[in-house]
Order: C-alpha cells, then sequence, then structure tokens
C-alpha cells in the first residue's frame, strides 16, 4: 500500500525521503507509476512549500523552483525563449501540471526540458543547500535527494534554439529535441552549447559538435564539420517511435535545421 | 489505511470527503463522490478522456494525487449544462456530429471550455492544440474541432 | 532539404453482413399505450449509430416520426437474441429485422385503425407525422396515438412486431473455396495527396479525395461520420500504427499512447467525399453498412502517392520515415515519378 | 476542412428519394447522453463493496507452468480470492463454438504452459485494483522455458515448436487441408498466356483496436441466483454464449446488460473480460470488476493481427489482369479467437473487385507464440486490400497504364463471375473511380469516362470456367517435409466448367405481417424466398424504367451538369415541439397532466 506524507518545506522532504520513497512533482510520471502498481516504492512526499513554485527573475540568474509548472513557464514572457520547450510537451493539461523538477529525473523519452536546460548550462540547488551543474546531476541520475530549483542565465535574443522532432502533431514525445545555446563572437560562434534529448539514456550534450561549431560561421559550409560529428559518442536509443539507427540517420539532418533556421522552430 | 479528509468545491458544490492516500481525483470522483462524467482511459495520462478542470486549469484527473485537491475548485462535465439549458460547447458537439461513441466526450468538452474561457476566439490551430492531450479514435477529430469553433462564434442553430 | 509531392490512387469493395457463420439477429417493437414505440434489441452501439439508424429505420418502417421511437439496446433480458456488431453485419442483419418487426407492428396498428375508421385497412397509409389516414382523402384520419389507444384499452390488441433475419451459413468448398460470404458489397475509390521528406522519410498527407458507394445513405451525417472517422484510421494505419513496430520481433510494443502513434488533431486531412447510393436488393432500404470499408483503402492509396512522389515502394506497414529513409538511400535518393 | 457531397445523379433511376425519415440527417439519440457525460457505459454502475481482479500474466512467449506459488499473495490483507485455471469450469473453448467453426482450443487461464507473453496464468480478486496488483507481483511462477516461434513462415517448417495443442501443426484446419484453397480457372495456364508478370510480397505488422474505454466486466450475483454481467462487449449473445459455456451455467441465469461501448473497432469480440468478470462473481459471490489497463488493452487484448502476402499476376500487353495467384498467411498468435473467420472471408474477398479469368489462393491461418489475433474493422480485409491495391498500382506501371483506367479496365460488372462462384450484382466500382478522378483531377480518357458497372458483361465473364484442382496441403503433411506454401504448380484435377452449387440468401418473414410493403422501401427488391410465402405482398412495385446507365461527364466537373450535386445538409432535430422537452434533464421533474392518460382520455 502506497502512503502519502506531506511536507511543509523541500528540507523536509529532504530528510525523510528513503530508498522506498518518491517525491511528488506534477504527478504525470509518478501517479502513472502508483496505478500501474509499481512495487519499488511504497511512500509519497507531497512538499507544500509554496516557494517550489516561484521563479525569480530579479538576479542575475533566472531562478525556476523545481515545482513550477509548463504553464507557468508559458505564462511569464520574460521566459519567452523556454516557450518553444515548455509548448510542445504533452498537451495542455500535462503541462498544467508537469514540474521543471520532474521533468530533471524523466526517464527517456521524457525530458525535453531538462535537454534544454542542459543546453543553457543551468545550476541545480538541492534542498540542503548544495548547488551543481544540471550535467552533474544527469551524469549520476541520483535519486537520493530533492532538488529545489534550477538557474539559468538568460541567453541574449537568438542565442537559444530548440527543435523537437515528434511522430504526431501538435503533441507527441520525442523522436529526439536538440537544444543549442549559439554565443557569437564577432561574426563568428564563440562557447557553444549543444544538448540532445531521446538520444540516450539521459539529455546528454554534443561536445563534438561544440567543439566543431566553436568559431564556425553559422551557414552551411561552416557547420558542415559539426554535421559530421554530429553523433559522435552517441549511441541513440531504439523504441517504438524511432530504430537507432533511424536517429542517428537524421540527427545531422535535424541539427543542421535546428542551426540553419533563423532562430526557434 | 489512514484516509485523508478533504474538502473542495465540484461543480460549484462544497464536497468533503476521506481520500484513499495514493489514490487518484478520478477513482475518488466516480467511486465516492458520484460523478461518473470523467473517464478512464488509460490511468497514464496519455489520452485525455480524464480531464477535469482544476483551479481553472485542464488536470488529468488520473494522475491527480487526490489530497492536491483540498481547497480547489474542479469542474467536470456533469456541472457544464446550466440546469436544462446545454453549454455552447454542448449544443455545438450535438448539432455538429462531433462524438460517436462519446467516451472522449466529456474530456474533450473540459479541455475546450479552458480554452474557450481564455480565447473566446480561437483559430484552428489554438483549437488543435487544446484538445492535443484528448484522443478520440472515433471522428477523426475535424467534427470536434469545428464543433468548438462554432461553439466560440455562436454560430450556433439553438435548435429545439 | 526536398519535399517531394505525390498522389496514389486505390479502390476497394467490401462485404457487408458475412454470412459464414449463418449468425441471425432479432428485434422487438412495440407501442407505448400512447401511440410511441419501443425497439427492443440486444445489439450493440458502439458509436456506429446504430440506435439511431434502427431508430429511423423503424419509424420509417411504421410510418411514423423518428421522434415517436425509442431504441433499447442491448439487455439480454429483454433484446431478443443478436449476435453483435462486427463484420459490417449491423445495418444489415439488424436493419433488416428491425424493418420485419416495425412491418408487423404497423399491420396491427393498421387494422386497428380501419376498423376505427370503418374502412378497409389496404386504404389506409400513414402521413409520417403521426397520423393514419384514408388513402386520397387525408382528412379522414386518426392519430398513431388515438390508434394505440383503441387498439389497447378498446380492442385489447398490441401493437407490436417481431423481427428476425437470417442468412444460412454457407459451406466454404475446401478445393475450390467456393461460398456465398456475403450478398452484397459497398464500393470506394480514393486519392490521396502527399508529400515525402527525401531527408528524413517523413510523409504528410494533404489532401484526400474520394467517393464512397454506400447503397443508401441511411442518416447522411452518420455516413459521414464513418466516411470522415474511418479514412483518418486509415492514414493512421498507413504511417503510424501497430503494436509491434519490428514484426516478427516482438521488443518496443508500445503500451500508451505516447507509444503507440495515431495523428494528432493538428494533422487532419481535408477529405473531399463524394457519396453513392445504389440500394442493395436485401438490404433494409437498400443501405449497406459503410462503417468497415472506409479506412481500407487510403492505406494503399499512401503507398502509391509515396512512390509516385519519391520512388520508393514501401510494401509493409505501417509506412514508418525509418522504412520510407532506407527506400531512399537504397536507391540513392529521391526518383520522383511522373503520369 | 472537409467536405461531403451526394451524388443523387448516379443510380437515380435505382432509387425513390422521397422515403420521409430514411435519407434525413437526424441528430443521434445518443448524443445528449454524451455531451452531458450521463451516457452509462458499462464501468459506470456503481456497486458497493466492488471487488477488482486482475491477472498474473506469463513473461515468456512459451513456457511450461511448472508450479504457482500464491500463499504470499493469499495471506496479503485484502485479497480475496486466488483463482487457479482448476476454478474454471470449463477451462477450454474457442469463441467461435457458437458457430460450430472450430476446436476448443484456449484455456481461459493456461495451467499447463504459456503460449504468448501476457497469457494470463492466475488471477487475483481484491478490494482494491491496487491491492489486485500488489497480489499477482507476490504470486510466484515456476518456469520452464520453452523454444518458441514468431515468423508465420517459420511456425510452417517441420521443426517449428509447436504452439497451440488443438493444432499441433501450426495450422488452422480447412476441411483436409492446411489452408483454405481458392480455385478458379488455370492460373498456370493464365501465366502461360501472360506477357507481363508481376510478383511481389506485402507485410503488415499487429495494428491494436485502441478503443477509448478499454475492454471490461462488472459481474455481480443477482437475484433468483442469477448473475448480471454490465459488459463493454460489442457482442452480446456472443458474449453471453461464451460465458455459459465457459462457467457451464445455463444462459438463463446470466443477465448481461451493455449496448452502450466507448468505441469497439472489433476489440470488443473476444468476451475474455465479460468471462473473467462472471467467474469472480461467482466465486466470491460479489460484485467483480475486471478492467484491462491501457497496457495490457495494448500488448494483451488480441490486436488485427499481422499478415504476410505474396501476390502473382498475369498480364496480357493491353493491360488485362489474365491470371492472379496469392499465398497469404495470418499470424493468428496463440489462439484461434476469430482468425479462421477472417481467412475465408478475406479468400471470399480475393481477387478483389476485378473480373480475373484464372484465380488461385492459398490463405494459412498461422498459430505463433505471441497476442492471439482477432477482429478488427476491415477484418480480414484491410491488410489484403493494401496488398492487392499496391500490386494494382505495379500492375499499371508494367503495362504503362494510368493507375485508374487499370482498375475501370479490370473492374468487375453487374453479371460478371467472382471467383467464389458467385454472380456479381449491384456493383459500383467503376463509378466510384470515375468520381474520385473528378474530384480530384485526375483525367480519365473519354472512353473510360464512358465506361458503367452496368455494362460490359460478356458471357465469357460471367460463366464458370474449367478449374485445375489439387490435394497439396493435407492437414499434417506439412511436419513430415516442406511442402511450397504457394498453389500448387501441378493440378490434380479439374472441376468441369460451370460447376456450381445455389447461392445463400435470406430466409423469408416467417409471417406475411413482417414482409414489409415493397413499394415502400425505396428501391428494387427481388424477394426470392428459401421458404413459400403466404403473403401475396412480395411482387415487386413498378420503378422508374431502368434507362441505359448514366455516362459521367468526361470532363472533371465538381458539379455535375445533369443533376446538382446534394452538399451535407444541416442536421435534423427529431423532436416536435412538444417532445422536444422531453429531454433527459426533464426526466426527474414530476409534470403531472402531461399524460394522456390522465386528460381523460384513458377510459377506464
Amino acid at each position: 500500500m502506497i502512503s502519502v506524507l506531506a511536507c511543509q518545506t523541500a528540507a523536509e522532504a529532504d530528510a525523510q525521503l528513503t530508498e522506498r520513497s518518491r517525491i511528488l512533482g506534477g504527478g504525470t510520471l509518478l501517479m502513472r507509476d502508483v496505478n500501474y502498481g509499481d512495487q519499488s516504492f511504497d511512500r509519497i512526499l507531497r512538499v507544500t512549500d509554496p516557494a517550489l513554485r516561484q521563479i525569480d527573475l530579479q538576479g542575475s540568474r533566472i531562478s525556476i523552483g523545481a515545482g513550477v509548472r509548463m504553464a507557468q513557464i508559458l505564462a511569464l514572457s520574460e521566459l519567452d525563449f523556454l516557450h518553444p520547450v515548455a509548448s510542445k510537451i504533452g498537451g495542455p493539461a500535462i503541462r498544467a501540471m508537469a514540474t521543471v523538477g520532474g521533468n530533471l529525473f524523466a526517464e527517456h523519452p521524457y525530458g525535453d526540458f531538462a535537454t534544454a536546460l542542459l543546453a543553457l548550462d543551468a545550476q541545480v540547488t538541492w534542498a540542503d543547500g548544495r548547488s551543481e551543474a544540471l550535467e552533474a546531476l544527469l551524469t549520476q541520475r541520483r535519486r537520493g535527494g530533492m532538488v529545489a530549483a534550477v538557474s539559468i542565465t538568460k541567453p541574449a535574443p537568438g542565442e537559444f534554439r530548440y527543435l523537437k522532432v515528434t511522430r504526431t502533431k501538435p503533441k507527441g514525445v520525442s523522436v529526439m529535441c536538440i537544444a543549442a545555446l549559439l554565443r557569437r563572437e564577432g561574426g563568428r560562434l564563440g562557447d557553444v552549447r549543444v544538448a540532445y534529448g531521446a538520444m540516450g539514456p539521459t539529455p546528454l550534450r554534443a561536445k563534438a559538435v561544440e567543439a566543431a561549431l566553436k568559431g564556425a560561421t553559422l551557414d552551411a559550409s561552416g557547420i558542415a564539420p559539426a554535421l559530421a560529428r554530429a553523433s559522435d559518442g552517441i549511441t541513440p536509443p531504439e523504441d517504438a517511435l524511432a530504430s537507432s539507427w533511424y536517429r542517428k540517420e537524421v540527427l545531422p539532418v535535424h541539427l543542421s535545421r535546428l542551426l540553419l533556421s533563423g532562430g526557434t522552430y | 489505511m489512514a484516509k485523508t479528509p478533504v474538502t473542495f468545491t465540484l461543480n460549484g458544490a462544497s464536497k468533503s470527503v476521506f481520500v484513499e492516500q495514493g489514490g487518484n481525483l478520478l477513482d475518488e470522483l466516480r467511486r465516492n463522490v458520484g460523478d461518473l462524467s470523467p473517464k478512464y482511459g488509460c490511468g497514464q495520462g496519455t489520452c485525455g478522456a480524464c480531464t477535469v478542470i482544476v483551479d481553472g486549469q485542464p488536470q488529468l484527473s488520473c494522475l491527480t494525487l487526490s489530497e492536491t485537491i483540498d481547497g480547489c475548485d474542479v469542474q467536470t462535465t456533469s456541472g457544464l449544462a446550466n440546469g436544462p439549458d446545454l453549454h455552447p460547447l454542448q449544443q455545438a458537439f450535438m448539432e455538429g456530429f462531433a462524438a460517436q461513441c462519446g467516451y472522449c466526450t466529456a474530456g474533450m468538452l473540459m479541455a475546450a471550455k479552458v480554452l474557450l474561457d481564455r480565447n473566446p476566439s480561437p483559430s484552428r490551430e489554438e483549437v488543435a492544440e487544446a484538445i492535443s492531450g484528448n484522443l478520440c479514435r472515433c471522428t477523426g477529430y475535424e467534427p470536434i474541432i469545428d464543433a468548438i469553433l462554432s461553439a466560440a462564434s455562436g454560430n450556433l442553430r439553438r435548435s429545439s | 532539404m526536398a519535399w517531394h509531392k505525390g498522389r496514389g490512387f486505390a479502390c476497394i469493395n467490401y462485404p457487408i453482413g458475412m454470412n459464414l457463420g449463418g449468425d441471425p439477429s432479432q428485434a422487438l417493437v412495440h407501442s407505448t399505450p400512447d401511440g410511441k414505440f419501443m425497439v427492443s434489441l440486444s445489439s450493440i452501439d458502439l458509436g456506429q449509430g446504430m440506435k439511431s439508424v434502427t431508430r429511423q429505420i423503424a419509424a420509417e418502417a411504421l410510418g411514423v416520426p423518428v421522434a415517436d421511437v425509442y431504441v433499447d439496446t442491448a439487455d439480454s433480458d429483454t433484446g431478443p437474441h443478436c449476435m453483435g456488431s462486427f463484420a459490417s453485419r449491423g445495418t444489415h442483419r439488424v436493419g433488416n429485422a428491425v424493418i420485419r418487426a416495425a412491418a408487423e407492428a404497423r399491420k396491427q396498428m393498421m387494422d386497428v385503425a380501419a376498423e376505427e375508421l370503418e374502412v378497409n385497412a389496404n386504404d389506409l397509409d400513414t402521413d409520417g407525422q403521426g397520423s393514419i389516414h384514408v388513402k386520397g382523402a387525408p382528412s379522414r384520419k386518426i392519430s398513431v396515438a388515438e390508434t394505440a389507444i383503441a387498439a389497447q384499452f378498446k380492442h385489447g390488441k398490441t401493437l407490436s412486431g417481431r423481427g428476425i433475419f437470417l442468412i444460412p451459413p454457407s459451406d466454404v468448398d475446401d478445393e475450390t473455396g467456393e461460398m456465398t460470404p456475403v450478398t452484397t458489397y459497398t464500393h470506394a475509390a480514393l486519392i490521396v495527396e502527399l508529400s515525402v521528406d527525401d531527408e528524413t522519410g517523413e510523409v504528410e498527407v494533404h489532401e484526400i479525395n474520394s467517393a464512397y458507394e454506400v447503397g443508401r445513405a441511411l442518416n447522411p451525417k452518420l455516413v459521414e461520420q464513418q466516411l470522415v472517422g474511418g479514412a483518418w484510421m486509415g492514414v493512421s494505419h498507413a504511417l503510424y500504427e501497430t503494436t509491434e513496430p519490428y514484426y516478427p520481433d516482438r521488443r518496443h510494443g508500445p503500451v500508451d499512447f505516447n507509444t503507440y502513434l495515431m495523428p494528432g488533431a493538428a494533422e487532419v486531412v481535408p477529405h473531399n467525399i463524394a457519396v453513392l447510393e445504389r440500394p442493395a436488393e436485401d438490404a433494409p432500404f437498400g443501405g449497406k453498412g459503410p462503417g468497415e470499408m472506409c479506412a481500407n483503402p487510403v492505406l494503399p492509396a499512401i503507398a502509391n502517392g509515396i512512390y509516385q512522389a519519391v520512388g520508393v515502394r514501401i510494401d509493409t506497414l505501417p509506412i514508418t520515415p525509418e522504412k520510407v529513409l532506407r527506400g531512399l538511400q537504397a536507391q540513392g535518393g529521391a526518383q520522383p515519378k511522373r503520369r | 476542412m472537409s467536405s461531403v457531397e451526394f451524388r443523387k445523379d448516379l443510380f437515380a433511376d435505382e432509387r425513390d428519394d422521397t422515403l420521409k425519415e430514411i435519407g434525413k440527417p437526424t441528430i443521434r439519440q445518443d448524443i445528449l447522453g454524451h455531451v452531458t457525460g450521463r451516457t452509462p457505459f458499462y464501468d459506470d454502475h456503481a456497486f458497493e463493496g466492488l471487488l477488482h481482479m486482475r491477472c498474473v500474466r506469463s513473461p515468456h512467449h512459451h513456457a511450461n507452468i511448472r508450479r504457482v506459488d500464491a500463499s504470499a499473495a493469499e495471506r496479503m490483507e485484502g485479497v480475496v480470492r486466488v483463482v487457479m485455471p482448476s476454478d474454471v469450469p470449463v477451462n477450454l473453448n474457442t469463441l467461435l463454438h457458437l458457430i460450430g467453426f472450430g476446436k476448443d482450443d484456449e484455456p481461459l487461464l493456461a495451467d499447463k504452459k504459456a503460449t504468448y507473453i501476457g497469457e494470463p496464468v492466475c488471477a487475483v480478486i481484491a478490494t482494491s485494483e491496487r491491492i489486485a496488483r500488489e497480489a499477482c507481483d507476490a504470486l510466484k511462477v515456476d518456469w520452464e522455458v520453452l523454444p518458441h516461434v514468431l515468423d508465420v513462415e517459420e511456425a510452417l517448417k517441420p521443426d517449428a515448436p509447436s504452439v497451440n495443442p488443438a493444432y499441433p501443426n501450426n495450422t488452422f484446419d480447412y476441411g483436409r487441408f492446411d489452408h483454405q484453397k481458392l480455385r478458379f480457372g488455370d492460373v498456370q495456364e493464365g501465366f502461360v498466356q501472360s506477357d507481363v508478370i508481376v510478383e511481389h510480397m506485402y507485410q503488415m505488422s499487429p495494428i491494436e483496436q485502441a478503443p477509448m474505454e478499454t475492454c471490461g466486466a462488472i459481474a455481480a450475483p443477482e437475484t433468483n441466483d442469477r448473475i448480471v454481467c454490465y459488459t463493454a462487449t460489442q457482442a452480446m449473445f456472443f458474449s453471453l454464449g461464451n460465458t455459459a459455456k465457459v462457467m457451464n451455467m445455463p444462459s438463463s441465469r446470466l443477465h448481461f446488460v451493455g449496448g452502450t461501448v466507448g468505441g469497439g473497432f472489433g476489440g470488443k469480440v473476444d468476451s475474455i473480460v465479460d468471462m473473467m468478470a462472471v467467474l469472480g462473481a461467482k466465486l466470491t459471490g460479489r460484485a467483480v470488476k475486471f478492467q484491462w489497463d491501457r497496457a495490457e488493452e495494448m500488448q494483451v487484448g488480441a490486436p488485427r493481427g499481422a499478415e504476410r502476402w505474396y501476390i502473382k499476376d498475369g498480364l496480357s500487353k493491353d493491360g488485362r489482369i489474365l491470371a492472379r495467384q496469392f499465398t497469404g498467411f495470418f499470424d493468428g498468435g496463440a489462439y484461434t479467437r476469430l482468425s479462421s473467420y477472417a481467412v475465408q472471408k478475406c479468400v471470399g474477398h480475393l481477387p478483389g473487385p476485378y473480373t480475373i479469368p484464372n484465380v488461385a489462393a492459398n490463405v494459412y491461418l498461422v498459430y505463433t507464440n505471441r497476442t492471439p489475433a482477432t477482429a478488427m474493422r476491415g477484418f480480414g480485409v484491410t491488410g489484403v486490400d493494401f496488398a492487392l491495391e499496391c500490386h494494382m498500382d505495379k500492375d499499371a506501371e508494367a503495362v504503362g497504364m494510368d493507375p485508374i483506367e487499370f482498375r475501370i479496365l479490370n473492374a468487375y460488372r453487374d453479371g460478371d463471375m467472382k471467383a467464389h462462384r458467385r454472380e456479381a450484382k449491384n456493383t459500383a466500382l467503376v463509378e466510384c473511380c470515375q468520381v474520385a478522378a473528378q474530384k480530384a483531377g485526375w483525367s480519365l480518357s473519354p472512353a473510360m469516362m464512358g465506361e458503367s458497372s452496368k455494362l460490359g458483361s460478356t458471357p465469357e465473364r460471367a460463366a464458370i470456367p474449367e478449374t485445375a484442382i489439387d490435394q497439396e496441403g493435407l492437414i499434417g503433411a506439412r511436419r513430415q517435409g516442406e511442402i511450397p506454401t504457394a498453389p500448387a504448380v501441378r493440378s490434380t484435377g479439374t472441376r468441369p466448367a460451370g460447376q456450381r452449387t445455389d447461392a445463400r440468401v435470406a430466409v423469408a418473414p416467417q409471417v406475411a405481417d413482417m414482409q414489409i410493403d415493397p413499394d415502400r422501401v425505396g428501391h428494387q427488391t427481388k424477394v426470392a424466398p428459401t421458404a413459400p410465402m403466404s403473403a401475396p405482398s412480395t411482387t415487386p412495385a413498378p420503378m422508374a424504367a431502368v434507362a441505359s446507365a448514366p455516362s459521367i461527364p468526361a470532363t472533371p466537373s465538381p458539379q455535375p451538369a445533369f443533376a446538382p450535386a446534394t452538399s451535407s445538409p444541416p442536421p435534423v432535430t427529431p423532436a416536435a415541439t412538444e417532445s422536444a422537452r422531453e429531454t433527459p434533464f426533464q426526466r426527474g421533474v414530476n409534470r403531472p397532466g402531461l399524460s394522456p392518460f390522465l386528460s381523460g382520455r384513458r377510459r377506464r
């Protein structure tokens, strides 16, 4: 049987976390597991702290509470660069429920928002106050703690691009998604971050592409070396939507479309 | 097993119930409260048949932990008509042959109501987006989209 | 990137009301004391409109307004035997059973009306609006309600009818396959316009133009529901759906609607339909069931359209982007075919 | 935006369009319930103390069940009953036994071995769905994994694992053979006469019916020692009959209620859920719900099975199909369900709506270690039509013809003989081709636009040819050594030209009063009763004289010149003012005085 513990604060939930506890975010993944009788946990920790649902736009970095819903992101014009990401997660009801924190732990083929945050070099703040790069969290995929918030630096207009490939429209899970932070230096690309979603067990960075794009021009010939290395070190998963072969095969096509398009699409 | 007291508003009426721990709102509404309009289609949040409106937002009742609705305003299709007067969406679905088996209809109406409450004159694309989480296996969606647009435009026959 | 346009054609026929099993359907009709009619069936309405179409059939056969008929389906205590709603047998078998039950009830109604009006029953007709009148003398009439009340409270008669429709089972010859599978067929021809992305193998369907022959459109809006929804299912079957994406390998079978794919609300394909009506001799009012056949021509038409667009023949369903891309790569890129 | 037009100009001479209710766009009887959320589906019936039943399922394609340990599950709080195969009164059934078709081949709960992933081996009835799930997880089955076969052609090899004990050769029995044959004329001779041969293979993967309402049923003890079952079945007496057999109960002790179903598409004919719920109610004496979750619906619920087709056509240079040969495999999965029927339906459908003088087909129902297949919209035909019409496209290309004109050239016409030895009538393929082409702006030659379904048959096309037959593929022979699956190359005999039996027709109404007056049906009828009729009313009423077929204008035009197309009419609400108030919203309101019995009309 399942029990539910309501916690006033993230720290309280963090302290209560055990092997057989799961934290309720929006419920879109957790409740599905409950409904289908997942026997790997028997306690739900529900955090009522309103702070988890806050978005802080005041400082130099944008801080997004772990309990912030996709619909909240979409309601804020200051976060317009994230709208193409959030608006393609589920349908309106899923977006009204799914949280940023939950997305960080979502397993393939979910985790589009985490992919975008990875490209944006997000920092994760744990409930116990520690902070680390999202990349570290994704690499370890530790369930041993509660995330309180993520923070990002707002990209300059046009710097952030996002593409999600789905089989069905307007709603569909990722065949793949690609997020890119394209910082410019002069007429060329400077430090670039590119992240793939649904191309591995977790969202992951395309470091070979990033290296090939540094200093390149954003045109067909400039990005050619990056496209050639698009799937370096990547072993895409095979699932009901696409084979590993197909994902690998069309990755450069979609990467090219993302890089050469004027903005997000 | 301990139960948790929850108070919420359902279609304008106050409800106080004791909910099962780990139970979802769909079961709560259907089995305990007796509102049968939201339907079970998947228990996964992938079909939309159980869509209800919680505090003005569309929500999948099968993925909603019951106790999280404490203090919330919940609307379902049971409360959509005003007594014998159908809501324009209901009228439009009826006249537009926008249902066949009818199993998705209640959830579809909830998704559509949220849209029209926020955006009284949506485009065809906005309607498609609004119902994108609600699957229909019978109609091919077009009659449903047409009905929602027709309800929005007020272009109903208002027959009988 | 290049999207290539193509157009594909297919045409089909479809057997209506299989009788390899010899399964019959029955119907009961009876009037309420005030001349409304209840149709009792054990047949199933699973969205196709069984209740609605049998209601119209009963009203027409009785000669009363459809508003005065109500259909109750599927209580095994009250509805007489019906094998079920499958194999496009609903309209054909149940519709015919309802006609027979309604005909018998009508006969009784006309006999009572004749006694009340003191005329011969053969000289009476219904106006379809709730009255029975003498042919050629519309003012000499009695309402169906008055007739029913007179029948029950004055004459001690019921206005009720029984109906059954059976085509006995057909043997199938094991050497030649000789059989009588059905007595009638629907027909359809359909043209799909689509585009293929030669870099990703993705297919986008733009428009369908079709002609469906349905015997008679017993209710044109119900027919439209079936044809529009059914063609959508055809697109879905052609390009998306399977429980075994790597058949005959069993891996990666979808268990939810995120992985079991069907086209979404933003992928509605404009579909221009022409309905043809060539009544079938043993079908109720000539109407054949349109519900099952409507998806069938869409699947091959899409495959044929893809061939015209890029020169790739995909002979296995579903036609996934992967299959198209593999075909494109095998032939060294798109090779559009022009008619 | 889609559009619908009604081509009333076509076949107008065969119809009377002045019927009063038929042909009207009357609003659906059930729609008000749908839009108000009040339509009662099976799950919308409340029972105090409802129990939930769930199955323990095989994780293996094929495995012997050595032992089931239910002790931990039985001890769990909330578990009311663990249901074992021995609890099923008649634990071997085939759904089509009701029409005498096939051997009992499927247990409700597998007792000796499981033959597909997901096959139920036992069940738990508990006070909540969650507890039932937990108990199912706690049930331990000791498995002995067996070799399995998943490919239809592999399954026909002599050394293939045997899937279904009732059909140890992995094929269903059709008379003396392990496949259903279709023979018409002599395909081998037809190929010899042909200028062009076109040969290809086609395949369809399984498809899920995917109704929005999953399969399910609630059964509960009713008064008088009966059991009531609220069910999502799409075949009421089919479910009732199968349940009565499996439960070894008189059907009169079962009360099935349904008829309002959240989509079926063929997936709700199998009646497994009804049997399970009734079994649960019988064993516990309480209300029991058995409902598939979506994952079960998709992977355990029987899909439209996979099909594989080999088609070989012989064509003349001028585009006539002279010979068509099929080899088809229906992947039935582990048990027969309804697939045996689909094979024959499919064979009756071959070679499609075309007149071809030489046709041969071998069609197999093959058992493999996958989820049993069953009916789905277009059962037995959707997959073969995909293969056929893809092949027709290749044929047209091979002979250099326009694909639509190629179809019209070969289309069947009224009076032609079909391969299953019945006359084609009431055909309309040619007109459908012409109208679809017009709508899409696809131009056809004037000659093709002038063709008609009513014209073009000849004595030759109407005749049954001398037919080559063979005895290849006797039941069991394939286990002894490989035999080609395609129709035999060498015949062992012939059926004489013209030989056939009588066609089946509808049984006439049992009393004359049940015969509707033929002038009220709106079209020509030729009532050909098998039993003599006492009523004199069967003479067809004179119809408008049948003129020669209206030819379709050769130039595409959205509005035919000679008769306006009717666009989709506005819906009609079937309610006069008085009836309009009889909506469900008022049903609960007492309105004394409205009844005719209370207003002085009732004479008592």
